[in-house]
């Protein structure tokens, strides 16, 4: 029961963040390497937004939520920035390119932060008092069940966008489509941007959620969870983004289960090894859509 | 006159979508076959499908003997477990092995190797009659040398043969888009076919260059080298095929001689009817594609 | 392509021809000139000091470069070493073999006659035979895997007690505090599994029951499947070899989910920035083992001033042990009237009793300490700094 | 001659009529023609490496110029699976690894000589190739990018937590070459000169990477498995329509990239003669990667620029170590956005060359005016012919 907890709440850190990866991929098949380190990013603008105004072991909700907004905008904007800067005027060259590109910026943002604060983790002004109690044979702290609401939320506004706004209309188009998209009149750089902005806000918000859930933050944060994030993504089906959710979920369970069986020490190995295999037999994932048979 | 190339029966489905519904035809060898139609006919599929890059949802393709859609045992069909199998190479033939039988293709959109020189993209299409083995290509043994200067012979011959007169050492994407289309058929006369498929050769292609093409085609056919062609340009086809298929909506609706084509009312009801229109119209858009 | 070859060779046949030249020419540093690494007998005296200046531990080197460079400054204050200026030259090693196997080649071409750097174990392995072969003591501060001392190289001192010793003051506190059954966790670092292993082992000596020997990997957040571990099995007390930041989060982790022993921690974890990371709260039942660190002994804060004005903050983790490892082989040298490395060797060895912030200092046989000198400290709720608990001398 | 020539080429129905005119042959010389100022370049750059030693034999220079060439053969190995064949590989390090650990097994643990432990290695690295390879080599560049870095994570976090593996301090006391009783620590003198351990080492590790692992990587590049590799690079289909069974031709890359850096990884192993797992992080597969696309992939002389970049620059400003990934990271950026075929593209002509080469004559036709347009992607052409556009991108692309 504890681990089945404990996974759901990493798994919905990896669902944050997950999302805005398949979000990217699927509209212009770019594997945003960046995209783990925008959630360094945001753990990072909360932490000196809060530092600059002298708070700290702060634990309100409230001024949590309005840090989180504040960042989310932060990094969204950076996203689009990114975007409009390293990954536009590469649209149409070889996917090659364009990846390196994405490490390239990945590395740029993680060692400017490391310049700017320094190497050491630094403790996060925020924290949620969490009183642990226990249900059902697990142990719940109000942290925890802050974060999932908050990241349920979030979920929830993304799903109403991308279905209900005629912008998520346009993202599925292009999505499908660049080209039909584009001759149906639709601003696909505008989409795109679009799109940039609500997957790094995401992931802004889970750096901060981390931050204040955790305590701590470190310049190398968002590597090892954006590779989680993407092996999520692709489990769930890249481009799919209830795909995303689902393996985020998903992957954090496995996680959780894996190291309580082979060790801690073990646990990137199994869900690495657990991705391979996945690509190798249903490179699709779960709910992505079925390719045509061809060689 | 026996049957080189042998569709029975094709059928390709994407999702809801029947590119190709029971397609029937035979090319006998060394004859020029054209398959017309209107856009999304389903032509290119079955190319792909002929040419063993797409895996047709059912049907049977045989070439000079060999077959080329192989069955899945119901066994795992039923299982769901074909397209899997299938990805890993199993019951199915890859592309390279049909290339091998002796059938070369082109591409709609000009698909050369652009970082390659002219005269390596034609030596790649050698590559399956080459002897060079790892360690003589490390040690630069004479074999090794032998095979290179055979191989680059042989790629001048094709180029000459197309009458490609720029240098050969120049990148694909800097030649003008009527040698890139040379370039292309010399490197698939490279691989030594016995069935040529042409889609779309003449796309994009101005008035003198097309009256080259055709000249360029009639020396294949008279090499013994049978050639099926997509095509859009009536008066190219009319003038050059000897046998025409008619597809539409992935359907055969005629088959015969440039002449019974021509007066086939179904013909002309499903497609010259519309030529003014959608063929202007799709002519246009192949050339945009041409360029690529 | 047929003509190749043939260009080959001859570009071969120059190239010999002028090595020849250039070898009959003889120039200096080169092979010709058989450039010599020994340093010179005039000039400065130089401590070659590796140490990580960049990379995930790039904090504790400016600790270390800062200590050792007050010890040379106070040495050069007071004359200095056979009548010679010490001067301390440091090269990063990222703690990363590569770059540490540099670095010590530097050190060397730069003439240092002693070592006094070495903090993560797996980058000073491979430096010590170039510093061997060189001829060169080292006296090494922070790392302390036993691994370093088991090739018995003669010219290899730690003044960092090893992970044995540690771990001997580990059990002695665990005893002490009457712990029945402990538990301990490593971070799959050189030092910490070797540090942490060894508690194992003497704890199991000891007839402590080992409830488990559980391995996390640093650099993640979510650790709660240790801590959930260390919940269902309650044991009195357990033992964190790691470092700081992963060692706060799970301290945090196991006591939300429910674990209520007492948490020690290595030295590696010994960082105010501990208390930061767990945050308020989460520390009333940490407690570490450490060498002692001058704000912990009486009359040291002059030590602690000075540190501050040379480096403009205040001493970290192994400052003390880089300042004594200077002294330690400043004095050696003295004695043996020479900077020749058996001398030298011979003096480290016979030095007695030599006052350090670790105590009286006298390396064993194996060249390590007698005894170590671990302490029990414990984290003040005022400050959140680590402040002495316990000297475990009675 | 002609007989031999056509015995050369394996039995083909179809013969292209001998060349109508006589092509004019290629120029050759130094300055005249591509290749022979590369040869001449490359013999150049030899000489001065072995040179070096005579002018600087100290610890600190030969011990980097060993690393920085050590860098080269691991470049150039990463240089034939990017550059040539188009594979995304962001775990290359792990072969890397896999050489370094296995010659540090075989040679501590097992106790055999150095030699012996090279022939492992190379079977190690191969056996590596198939097991990563077989698998992935089906996937989409992407997918095979994330599918790479994850197992070079595997490797590393294994290798970490393996007893025979020395864990997280690894293996230390790693012996050097040795023939019969002589050991090359033991160094020798010729005429008066001593040559000691290092330096030998030096002249093995020079020979070693420079000679084999540059002309050896150049001439598979040229050959018939070079112009398949490009082939599938370029583009898959048409690779696999020209007969070229593309996947062999992906995984024998992905072999002969391994077996390069297991050898690299042997001579670090002798080089350091000690190895840990932190040597082995994600970051030095960054590394290499930024060496083959700043020097310009598939670029023999652009790689070895970049690898002689990438390995010494750190070195040159130790005082900025700081610095170094952040300016890497930019680098990689500003690179792919300005120059992306690197310093030294593949495709570059000398410029001196670049007059002699007749330009294509003016075109009049309106074809060949639209000529320059961008790209206008396949996707296109598929959709307009009823094909939906997925998957006639599928791994088109590189």
């Amino acid at each position: 029961m504890q681990l089945i907890w404990n996974g759901l709440i990493v798994g919905s850190f990896y669902a944050l963040v997950a999302l805005g990866y398949s979000m990217v991929y699927g509209i212009i098949k770019l594997l945003n390497f960046a995209h783990g380190d925008i959630y360094m990013l945001g753990a990072f603008v909360g932490f000196f937004t809060l530092s600059a105004f002298g708070i700290s072991n702060e634990t309100s909700i409230p001024l949590l939520l309005v840090i989180m907004l504040l960042s989310m905008v932060t990094t969204g904007l950076i996203g689009v920035g990114i975007e409009r800067i390293a990954y536009r005027p590469l649209r149409n060259s070889p996917r090659l390119a364009v990846l390196i590109t994405a490490i390239g910026v990945s590395f740029t943002l993680e060692y400017g932060v490391r310049q700017l604060f320094g190497p050491n983790p630094e403790a996060f002004p925020i924290r949620l008092e969490s009183s642990g109690f226990d249900v059902l044979g697990m142990r719940i702290t109000a942290s925890q069940l802050v974060l999932v609401v908050i990241a349920a939320v979030l979920m929830l506004v993304l799903a109403h966008i991308v279905e209900r706004t005629s912008q998520g209309r346009a993202m599925r188009a292009i999505a499908l489509d660049p080209q039909g998209a584009q001759l149906m009149g639709v601003n696909v750089n505008r989409v795109i941007a679009t799109v940039f902005f609500i997957g790094s806000a995401l992931a802004g918000a889970a750096g901060v959620m981390a931050g204040a859930y955790y305590g701590s933050i470190d310049f190398l944060m968002g590597f090892i969870i954006g590779l989680k994030a993407f092996t999520a993504a692709v489990i769930g089906g890249i481009g799919n983004l209830y795909g995303a959710m689902l393996g985020g979920l998903l992957l954090g369970l496995l996680e959780s289960f894996g190291s309580a069986w082979f060790g801690g020490e073990w646990r990137d190995v199994f869900s690495f090894a657990f991705l391979i295999l996945f690509l190798t037999f249903k490179p699709t994932g779960l709910l992505g859509a079925r390719v045509v048979e061809r060689m | 006159m026996s049957a080189l190339l042998e569709v029975r029966d094709l059928r390709l489905q994407f999702g809801g979508v029947k590119a190709v519904d029971g397609l029937s035809f035979e090319v006998r060898e060394g004859e020029i076959l054209a398959v017309i139609g209107p856009n999304g006919a389903g032509k290119t599929s079955a190319f792909n499908c002929i040419s063993a890059f797409y895996l047709p949802t059912s049907g049977s393709v045989e070439f000079d003997g060999n077959r080329i859609v192989r069955e899945v045992p119901a066994f795992w069909r039923n299982l769901g477990l074909t397209h899997l199998l299938q990805s890993f190479g199993f019951y199915r033939v890859l592309p390279s092995r049909v290339t091998k039988w002796g059938m070369a293709r082109t591409f709609q959109n000009l698909r050369l190797f652009r970082e390659l020189s002219v005269l390596d993209n034609v030596k790649t299409a050698m590559h399956a009659n080459l002897r060079e083995g790892f360690w003589s290509t490390l040690l630069h043994t004479p074999g090794y040398r032998r095979a290179e200067a055979a191989c680059a012979r042989e790629a001048r011959g094709w180029l000459d043969f197309v009458g490609f007169a720029e240098d050969e050492n120049l990148y694909v994407t800097q030649l003008p888009y009527g040698e890139q289309r040379r370039v292309e058929i010399a490197r698939a006369l490279a691989t030594s076919p016995k069935l040529l498929l042409l889609d779309e050769p003449a796309a994009g292609l101005n008035f003198n260059e097309k009256q080259s093409l055709m000249e360029l085609i009639r020396k294949i056919r008279g090499m013994g080298v049978a050639v099926v062609l997509i095509e859009h340009d009536m008066g190219l086809v009319m003038e050059l095929a000897e046998r025409i298929v008619v597809l539409n909506y992935g359907k055969e609706i005629a088959d015969g001689t440039p002449d019974q084509i021509k007066n086939d009312p179904v013909v002309i009801e499903a497609y010259l009817g519309v030529d003014e229109e959608e063929g202007g119209a799709a002519s246009a858009v192949q050339a945009d594609g041409g360029r690529s | 392509m047929s003509h190749a070859p043939r260009r080959r060779t001859r570009l071969l046949q120059f190239a010999a021809a002028a090595t020849l030249v250039i070898a009959t020419a003889g120039c200096s540093g080169g092979l010709g000139g058989g450039g010599s690494d020994s340093g010179s007998d005039e000039g400065p005296i130089k401590f070659g000091m590796l140490a990580p200046f960049s990379g995930s531990e790039s904090a504790f080197g400016d600790y270390m470069k800062n200590g050792a460079q007050l010890a040379v400054n106070e040495l050069n204050a007071d004359g200095g070493v056979l009548g010679r200026d010490l001067e301390l030259v440091v090269e990063d090693d990222a703690c990363d073999a590569t770059t540490a196997v540099a670095g010590a080649n530097k050190l060397v071409t730069d003439g240092v006659v002693a070592s006094v750097g070495g903090y993560c174990s797996g980058a000073t392995l491979p430096t010590l035979p170039i510093f061997d072969e060189a001829g060169i003591p080292m006296v090494i501060p922070a790392a302390n895997s036993n691994e370093l001392v088991e090739q018995q190289l003669p010219g290899v001192f730690l003044i960092n007690g090893t992970g044995t010793q540690q771990a001997l003051a580990a059990v002695t506190y665990s005893e002490k505090i009457g712990a029945k059954t402990v538990a301990a966790i490593d971070d799959a670092t050189a030092y910490s599994a070797d540090l942490a292993a060894s508690f194992v082992e003497q704890a199991t000596d000891a007839g402590l029951d080992v409830a488990f020997e559980a391995t996390i990997t640093p650099g993640e957040n979510d650790y709660s499947a240790v801590a959930t571990q260390l919940a269902n099995e309650q044991p009195d007390l357990v033992y964190w070899t790691g470092y700081y930041q992963e060692g706060g989060l799970i301290a945090r982790q196991a006591k939300d989910a429910g674990f209520d022993g007492v948490f020690l921690v290595g030295d590696g974890s010994v960082d105010a920035k501990f208390a930061e990371i767990a945050g308020k709260g989460y520390t009333e039942n940490v407690v570490g083992t450490f060498t002692q660190t001058p704000d912990m002994i009486d009359g040291a804060d002059q030590w602690i001033a000075d540190y501050t004005e040379l480096a403009g903050a205040a001493p970290g983790p192994y400052s003390t042990q880089s300042y004594d490892a200077v002294r330690v082989m400043a004095q050696a040298i003295e004695d043996a009237g020479s900077t020749d490395f058996d001398k030298v060797v011979a003096g480290l060895e016979g030095l007695k009793d030599f006052d350090t912030f670790a105590g009286p200092l006298t390396f064993t046989d194996d060249h390590t300490l007698s005894g170590g000198g671990f302490v029990i400290v414990a984290i003040d709720p005022a400050t959140g700094a680590f402040v002495l608990k316990d000297d475990l001398q009675d | 001659m002609a007989t031999r020539l056509d015995h050369a080429l394996k039995h083909a129905p179809l013969r292209a009529p001998s060349p109508l005119f006589d092509r004019p042959r290629a120029p050759r010389g130094v300055f005249t023609s591509q290749t022979g100022f590369l040869r001449a370049l490359g013999g150049l750059a030899v000489v001065l490496l072995l040179v070096l030693p005579f002018l600087d034999a100290s610890r600190y220079t030969m011990s980097i110029a060993t690393s920085a060439l050590i860098y080269v053969m691991l470049c150039m190995g990463l240089n034939v699976v990017v550059g040539f064949a188009g594979l995304l590989d962001l775990g290359y390090i792990a072969f890397f690894a896999v050489g370094a650990y296995v010659s540090g097994i075989f040679t501590t643990v097992l106790g055999f000589p150095m030699w012996l432990a090279l022939i492992a290695t190379i079977c190690a690295c191969v056996l590596a190739g198939i097991i990563i390879g077989a698998p992935t080599l089906r996937l989409r560049s992407d997918y095979l990018a994330i599918v790479t870095l994850g197992f070079g994570e595997i490797i590393r976090i294994t290798a970490n937590n393996l007893e025979i593996t020395g864990g997280p301090s690894g293996i230390h006391g790693i012996p050097s070459w040795e023939f019969g009783g002589w050991s090359f620590d033991d160094g020798f003198s010729i005429g008066g000169i001593e040559f000691p351990g290092y330096v030998v080492f030096y002249y093995f590790v020079a020979l070693v990477v420079v000679v084999v692992g540059v002309i050896g990587a150049g001439r598979l590049g040229k050959g018939k498995m070079g112009r398949a590799w490009k082939a599938v690079r370029d583009d898959e289909d048409a690779a696999e329509a020209m007969g070229i069974n593309t996947y062999v031709a992906k995984i024998s890359a992905y072999i002969i990239g391994a077996v390069w850096a297991g050898m690299a990884g042997q001579l670090m192993a002798t080089h350091l003669s000690a190895i840990s797992p932190n040597s082995f992080q994600f970051l030095y597969s960054a590394l290499i990667l930024m060496a083959v696309v700043l020097g310009g992939m598939g670029s023999t002389p652009g790689v070895i620029i970049g690898a002689l970049f990438v390995s010494l620059a750190p070195e040159l400003l130790r005082d900025f170590a700081e610095w170094r990934f952040l300016i890497f990271g930019v680098l990689l950026v500003v690179v792919m956005l300005f120059r992306p075929a690197g310093l030294w593209p593949a495709t570059a002509v000398l410029p001196w060359l670049k007059r002699q080469k007749p330009q294509p004559p003016p075109f009049t036709s309106a074809v060949s005016a639209i000529d320059g347009e961008p790209t206008v992607p396949p996707s296109v052409m598929e959709s307009v012919d009823g094909l939906p556009a997925t998957d006639a991108e599928e791994g088109r692309q590189p």
